[in-house]
């Protein structure tokens, strides 16, 4: 698909079911547009979503990945999404730290009933990947500058 | 063997020749990577020369590497019958003509390990054995050993010439070269050999000086591994092995392998990769049976094969080229000498 | 009486109820010591205690449950076996704590980065330096230049549970600020060059999982995750990625329980320095949850617990 | 694998934005698929029967639909593929509508993204495994949480169906706030006459057991096998010796204790009884304002109880109740009107809100059904309601509307009409909403027939003028300002949720909107289903409504709890966590920090110890799989691999994609 190219990122979503996929939905419903470079994976609670993932799917090349759940005391499953927000936060302080922009992976709370936010929160991600640009994977190409 | 003509290399001409050489090869030599570690690198005249260390690794991965790609494949769908598709494969040997430069004798003797098994005998490999071929190895001859350096006792010496193409022998200025095989022959024509005159003597005087005790006296080791087998022996000694694969990894005779599809969607990859018998996976089977369950029965066959099954299906020789690594990195100063020690002294 | 006269002492009086004592014994060569199973009291003569005994024997434990057996621990090395307490991972009836205060270790990579070891003769450890002698001479080395990193910010010199203790309690002596000095200059780097650095460090990696059998925390050893197939995290392709991929695996399920013990760096054959990785996330963990893994057995490593309210953390706002 | 996929072209509703025919061809080329097509509603019954004829003819084991999102439609197509004798389970959903064609305008781009979704769907469609139900009893005993009308409707409805209930009230009394209106719309007849005998119903009623004064402690467990923990608040009265013979009401001393129920326009005593009609009739001492806790010293009513049911010292009391389903009934709260500063709530005496105007309305409120204004009790001869006060106002964070404040305004006015014959009546409104049956002729009356003069606009502020108050507003019809100077301005405060209902929904693990009422599984096709299996919704808890429409879904929930219990056992959901034994090294951080507790540990015959999950307590969460080092716990149907194909799968077409 030509007219793709240099147009669209590589953004990966983990969304649980009961809240943020079901926001998605919501927003799909009320027609809030949003950009098209993000693509969804549906998994029960925020609390499923290993940081491995997250790693994974960059290892593999995205540019962008955002993991969304159901508000804090709201989980579907009581207590997912609590155990996720401690692991996706020592993520997102950890993977500047290997060379992974900040800004590149971002974690938050969205309920079913809310599509305005998830428009909101899709747009600006997305925007937020753009200004970053493609991703220099590991082992693409040289980086240039190290230690010494 | 052809002619052992010697010839001399200047230190200096070094660079030179290599750049030269890399026109026609690839060409790789050790080059200091941190403060601790050498590493066989293609040739770059900025990095350096680190000729005076053992490499961390030896060159074994050049010939026989990590990760190789045997086949690349690709599902083809028939666009009118989706229930037809073909297969699609391409085999993807590279075996460019390559040279290793600075090679220790231990590590070009254990290439002749992996050329007994891989390209002698009953089955050939033809990734390994193109390789084999299209590569030259240039050794330079050891001065002092280490105090891991073993190579004597398994059959070895600081100057040995066995798996190499050339060897080199330090001499004030440079090295005297001699062509081992005709692959070096050949090699020894560039410019930057020039005739040795009466360095020739001085690299034989220099070799005679060198030597590695024959610390270990291994005549009849592959009888007593057999015999010590079924005993605690090896639950003892293994006691500190935390069954890691480093030894195997840096060892220049070691060559398990394992071969994976890796397939994405309708392509993928049938890669060869180095395995190592102390891990625990290499021999579980589908079953969940694991007849090497812990590291005990593994580390057994590690030296076992090393010093009976091979030397008793390879006539006497050893699957161990005495360089010392496995004893080096080891994280829990294993030493395998001591192991054998023991192991004689057994019962 | 010195600590290995106490050590060897109390070890002869335990010995008979244990199936072994875990300590250390000369290795190979006068730089090397090397893990000692003590089974009979003729081996006691063989244990030392010097700072060249850097393993953490605690690696050994989780393996040998089910076993009573005894074990040379110092400071740091306590705190992974509180940790393994704590997860449940070992029994602490079974086990014999001989507890040593430490001075610190050395780490060998900084010996070997400074001199060349090859052909060295002979080693002696003064108190406050290494000597050692190699062909070209003799070369003496401050002890602080060549301690693990770990050792010049160690709070921890007493082991924090023992059943004997070879000596006096030893308070802390070093300054905390420097544990995260090799973290920082990381951090200061522009990202990309971050990437690079990894990119180059981890290139290195041959994939022995030294790293990950050394560790005391790595529980599952043989069932690892990375060379699974089901699940399947990581493939046998070559190509960086994937390495860096088995790192972060490692780093990250160590997040909360690394006890930065440093085996997973003195194991790895290609001396990369992979203990920053995880000591970027236990500072990250210190930060978040005021929390420090293997200080005390009854606490939850904080990743498997919650708080309703984080006050830490700051969550985006969109 | 043999995989079918089925691209939707919903209408125009996909097709309009993506190429669906283009995704089918491209599908094609994908890995395991052996059939692709698309068709223009595959949810229809011919776009279902087109699914089975596929399974059929092109021997699939996997399917694929690409159409709306499978909260919509997943269990549709798993039923339709069942059919066609495949497992149900070997079923994928990409959601190529509402996380595509209705997101984005760019046809190219979201037919593109459509196929990346097909394509990941196949991806682990190709990792699913065949799973199967397993079956657990069912405990035939429902909870309602609210006893107001809806509650009790849906508790009599299942208690006339053979079922035994709990059912909890927070208040001391069943009938919630039915019970405190004076009169109904449209026909404005009688709250309590029809309220009356159903609370009599519920209270008489031998398979329910009423806990009244209680609320819910916290919920364990799941659909079919609940344990709830009820606290019964200290009443200070014995109810099993207290027969609500109301002399401890005549002597008690402290008179000027809240009257809740009265909504504070008169006091009561300290001990009551919230009203004549209250189901049960038993007195409550109310703490506050009780001598006895106050001072230390009185305990006039345990001397006048003749049945010396009084008891000062009594304690909370937590009570278990074992229950398969739940309804949760809890009504709605109403807006503090002191948020509504620009009408002077609070601060004027006579800015009062609807319900308490109903109280003085009520011949058995305060007034004996007088209308007085509360500053000098005079009867007003002019009174203006201001509909919307709080609602529909973005300003205060409340768009939405509180749908029968309309309507009672109208009877309101008309009641006002008919007790003070000489009164004018004035109604300030935006729209008045009059949907249901005879509602817009009931409005019309109030007009027409009762002169109620109605002001279509928003009032800007009330301020006193001497006795009376003066209301100011514009008139948007006529586009004038108007000042209108009255004895009483009635407030139809906003509806919210109900007081604490964001901490009930958390014990029920139920999802709440933004304004804390409870979300419906499907806002049309399943009005009274939570998202949480055996958790239903009845009543103004799930949205401001009246009364029949309460009533209409208690009986639906109701009917949803006996088509629930009209099996014996019932299916668990085979999309849980399962131990690989031969991988798990049993550190059993999974059964740390399982919610649920459903691993245990379990010895296998070698003695090892692996983790083992017990089937019909796990909920399929998946966060043991994630804390799982050695992946030995897997999620089924999302499993770490599955995941992984997915993401693998992304990552190829955007690699290909890159590479031209």
């Amino acid at each position: 698909m030509p007219g793709m190219e240099g147009t669209e990122l590589r953004i990966i979503g983990f969304l649980c079911n009961w809240c943020s996929y079901g926001g998605a939905d919501t927003a799909g419903v009320s027609r809030f547009k949003q950009p098209t470079d993000l693509r969804i994976i549906r998994v029960p609670c925020s609390g499923r979503v290993d940081p491995l993932l997250v790693v994974k799917a960059f290892m593999e090349g995205a540019d962008g990945v955002l993991v969304s759940g159901c508000h804090p005391r709201d989980c579907h499953y009581s207590e997912g999404n609590f155990y996720a927000r401690r692991r996706l936060e020592v993520l997102k302080r950890f993977l500047p730290f290997m060379g992974i922009e900040p800004g590149r992976f971002e974690y938050t709370w969205v309920s079913a009933s809310e599509g305005a936010r998830w428009q909101k929160v899709v747009t600006d991600f997305t925007d937020q990947v753009h200004a970053l640009g493609p991703r220099r994977n590991f082992g693409e190409g040289n980086g240039g500058g190290d230690i010494r | 063997m052809v002619s052992r003509e010697a010839r001399f290399l200047a230190t200096d001409n070094i660079p030179a020749l290599l750049r030269r050489l890399g026109n026609t090869y690839r060409v790789f030599a050790p080059v200091k990577v941190s403060d601790t570690i050498v590493l066989f690198q293609e040739f770059a005249e900025s990095a350096g020369l680190a000729l005076d260390e053992q490499t961390t690794l030896p060159p074994k991965e050049l010939l026989f590497p990590q990760t190789e790609g045997l086949v690349s494949y690709r599902y083809r769908k028939d666009a009118e019958d989706l229930e037809k598709s073909e297969v699609q494969v391409e085999e993807t040997l590279e075996a460019p003509p390559t040279i290793i430069f600075g090679v220790r004798p231990c590590d070009a003797r254990g290439l002749t390990v992996f050329d007994a098994v891989f390209t002698d005998g009953q089955w050939r490999d033809p990734y390994y054995k193109a390789r084999r071929e299209a590569t030259t190895i240039v050794t330079v001859l050891c001065t002092q050993p280490e105090s891991t350096c073993f190579c004597t006792s398994v059959g070895g010496s600081p100057t040995g010439i066995e798996g190499s193409d050339i060897i080199l022998t330090i001499v004030t200025g440079g090295y005297v070269a001699e062509p081992v095989t005709e692959k070096g022959e050949t090699l020894l024509q560039d410019e930057a050999f020039t005739p040795a005159g009466d360095k020739a003597g001085e690299a034989g005087e220099a070799r005679e000086k060198v030597s590695v005790e024959r610390e270990l006296e291994l005549d009849g080791i592959a009888e007593q591994l057999l015999d010590i087998f079924g005993t605690d022996f090896w639950e003892q000694v293994t006691a500190k092995c935390i069954s890691c694969a480093a030894c195997t990894y840096v060892c220049p005779t070691c060559f398990c392998f394992t071969i994976t599809d890796d397939t994405t969607g309708i392509e993928g990859s049938r890669i060869r990769t180095w395995d190592s018998c102390m891990f625990y996976l290499y021999t579980l089977e589908a079953s969940g049976h694991n007849p090497r369950p812990t590291k005990t029965e593994r580390y057994r066959n590690r030296i076992g094969h090393k010093f009976s099954y091979h030397p008793t299906s390879y006539e006497g020789m050893f699957g161990c080229s005495g360089c010392g690594r496995c004893i080096k990195v080891c994280p829990a100063s294993l030493d395998i000498r001591q192991v054998l020690r023991e192991a004689k002294a057994h019962g | 009486m010195a600590i290995l006269d106490k050590l060897k002492d109390g070890v002869q009086r335990e010995l008979e109820g244990l199936e072994f004592v875990i300590g250390w014994e000369q290795g190979y060569d006068p730089l090397h010591a090397s893990p000692l199973f003590i089974r009979t009291p003729g081996d006691i003569d063989r244990l030392i205690w010097n700072p060249l005994c850097v393993h953490n024997l605690a690696s050994y434990l989780p393996s040998l449950k089910g076993r009573r057996v005894g074990i040379l621990l110092k400071g740091c090395d306590s705190r992974s076996v509180i940790q393994l307490l704590q997860e449940g991972l070992i029994k602490r009836e079974e086990i014999v704590i001989f507890g040593i205060p430490c001075r610190g270790v050395v780490d060998l990579s900084k010996i070997k980065s400074r001199i060349d070891t090859s052909q060295m003769r002979a080693v002696s450890l003064m108190d406050d330096a290494v000597v050692i002698e190699i062909p070209q001479g003799r070369e003496e080395i401050p002890l602080d230049d060549v301690l693990a990193t770990k050792c010049l910010s160690c709070q921890y010199p007493t082991p924090l549970i023992y059943d004997h203790l070879a000596g006096e309690v030893l308070p802390p002596q070093r300054p905390t600020e420097v544990l995260y000095k090799e973290v920082e200059v990381i951090e200061e780097l522009d990202v990309q060059d971050r990437l690079a650095h990894w990119e180059r460090e981890l290139d290195r990696c041959i994939r022995c999982y030294a790293c990950r059998n050394a560790c005391p925390l790595c529980v599952c050893q043989d069932y690892c995750a990375a060379e699974s197939r089901n699940p399947r995290w990581l493939s046998q392709r070559a190509g960086v990625s994937e390495k860096v991929m088995w790192h972060i695996m490692h780093a990250l399920h160590l997040a909360g329980r690394c006890t930065d013990c440093g085996e997973c760096e003195r194991a790895c054959p290609m001396d990369i320095p992979i203990q920053r990785i995880r000591r970027k996330i236990n500072k990250e963990i210190k930060e978040l949850f005021g929390y420090e893994a293997g200080v005390n057995p009854e606490d939850t490593p904080p990743l498997y617990t919650f708080k309703v309210e984080e006050p830490t953390i700051q969550e985006r706002e969109w | 694998m043999r995989i079918g996929v089925f691209v939707c072209h919903c209408g125009t509703n996909i097709d309009g934005t993506v190429d669906s025919h283009q995704v089918a061809e491209e599908a094609k080329k994908f890995p395991h698929v052996v059939y692709a097509t698309d068709y223009l509603y595959t949810c229809s019954e011919p776009g279902q029967q087109e699914i089975q004829q596929a399974v059929g003819e092109h021997d699939l084991d996997g399917v694929v639909v690409a159409a709306c999102s499978p909260r919509m439609h997943e269990n549709t197509f798993r039923r339709t593929i069942e059919r066609a004798g495949l497992n149900r389970y070997m079923f994928e959903m990409a959601n190529i509508r509402e996380h595509c064609s209705w997101i984005g305008e760019d046809r190219e781009a979201n037919t593109h993204k459509a196929i990346e979704l097909v394509r990941m769907a196949v991806a682990k469609v190709a990792n699913h495994v065949h799973l199967h139900p397993s079956y657990f009893e069912v405990n035939k005993r429902v909870l309602v949480i609210g006893a107001g009308v809806a509650g009790m409707q849906a508790a009599l409805d299942c208690a006339d169906g053979g079922l035994d209930v709990v059912l909890v009230e927070k208040k001391s009394s069943i009938g919630g706030r039915m019970a405190q209106l004076d009169k109904t719309f449209p026909t404005v007849d009688c709250s309590i006459c029809i309220l009356g005998p159903k609370m009599v119903d519920v209270g008489q009623h031998e398979k329910i057991k009423l806990c009244t004064y209680s609320e819910i402690e916290d919920i364990s467990g799941y659909v079919g096998n609940y344990t709830v923990n009820i606290r019964r608040k200290a009443t200070y009265v014995d109810w099993g010796k207290c027969t609500g013979c109301g002399l401890c009401m005549e002597k008690c001393p402290s008179k000027k204790a809240y009257d809740y129920h009265n909504e504070g326009i008169a006091d009561t005593t300290a001990i009551n009884i919230s009203f004549p009609q209250a189901i049960p009739k038993k007195a409550t001492i109310d703490p506050e304002y009780c001598r006895q806790f106050t001072k230390g010293k009185c305990g006039v009513c345990a001397k006048v109880c003749p049945l010396g049911a009084i008891d000062y010292e009594m304690e909370d009391e937590i009570v278990a109740e074992e229950v398969g389903a739940i309804i949760v009934a809890t009504g709605y709260g109403l807006l503090n009107m002191e948020e509504l500063g620009e009408y002077g709530a609070g601060r004027y005496p006579d800015v009062i809100t609807g319900i308490q105007y109903e109280r003085f309305l009520n011949a058995s409120g305060p007034t004996q059904g007088h209308v007085v204004r509360p500053s000098d009790g005079e009867e007003p001869k002019r009174v203006v309601f201001i509909s919307c006060a709080g609602s529909r106002d973005a300003s205060l964070d409340r768009p939405y509307c509180s749908n029968f404040c309309c309507m009672y305004i109208a009877k309101q006015a008309i009641l006002t009409r008919d007790h003070i014959p000489d009164s004018e009546v004035y109604v300030f409104y935006m729209d008045t909403r009059s949907p249901s049956k005879g509602y817009e002729e009931f409005i019309r009356r109030a007009q027409e027939e009762y002169g109620v003069q109605y002001v279509r606009g928003r009032v800007s502020r009330i301020y006193p003028k001497g006795k009376r108050m003066v209301v100011r507003g514009a008139d948007t019809l006529l586009g004038t300002q108007v000042e209108v100077e009255t004895d009483l301005v009635v407030l139809a405060t906003a509806a919210t949720c109900a007081p604490e209902a964001e901490e009930l929904a958390e014990k029920l693990r139920i999802s709440y909107d933004e304004y804390g009422f409870y979300m419906e599984s499907h806002p049309k096709l399943r009005p009274v289903e939570t998202n949480t299996s055996g958790v239903f919704l009845a009543g103004a808890c799930q949205g401001p409504k009246d009364i029949p429409a309460a009533v209409g879904q208690g009986s639906a929930a109701a009917s949803k709890v006996l088509s629930l219990f009209s099996k014996d056992q019932l299916e668990s959901d085979p999309q849980i966590a399962q131990v690989m034994e031969l991988r798990c090294v049993g550190c059993l951080k999974c059964a740390d920090t399982c919610p649920f507790q459903a691993i245990e540990e379990k010895e296998l015959p070698d003695g090892r110890v692996v983790g083992h999950v017990i089937e019909t307590v796990c909920q399929g969460c998946g966060l043991c799989t994630s804390i799982c080092p050695s992946g030995a716990i897997q999620l089924q149907q999302c499993t770490d691999n599955q995941l992984i194909a997915e993401v693998e799968a992304l990552c190829q077409a955007w690699r290909e994609r890159s590479s031209g």
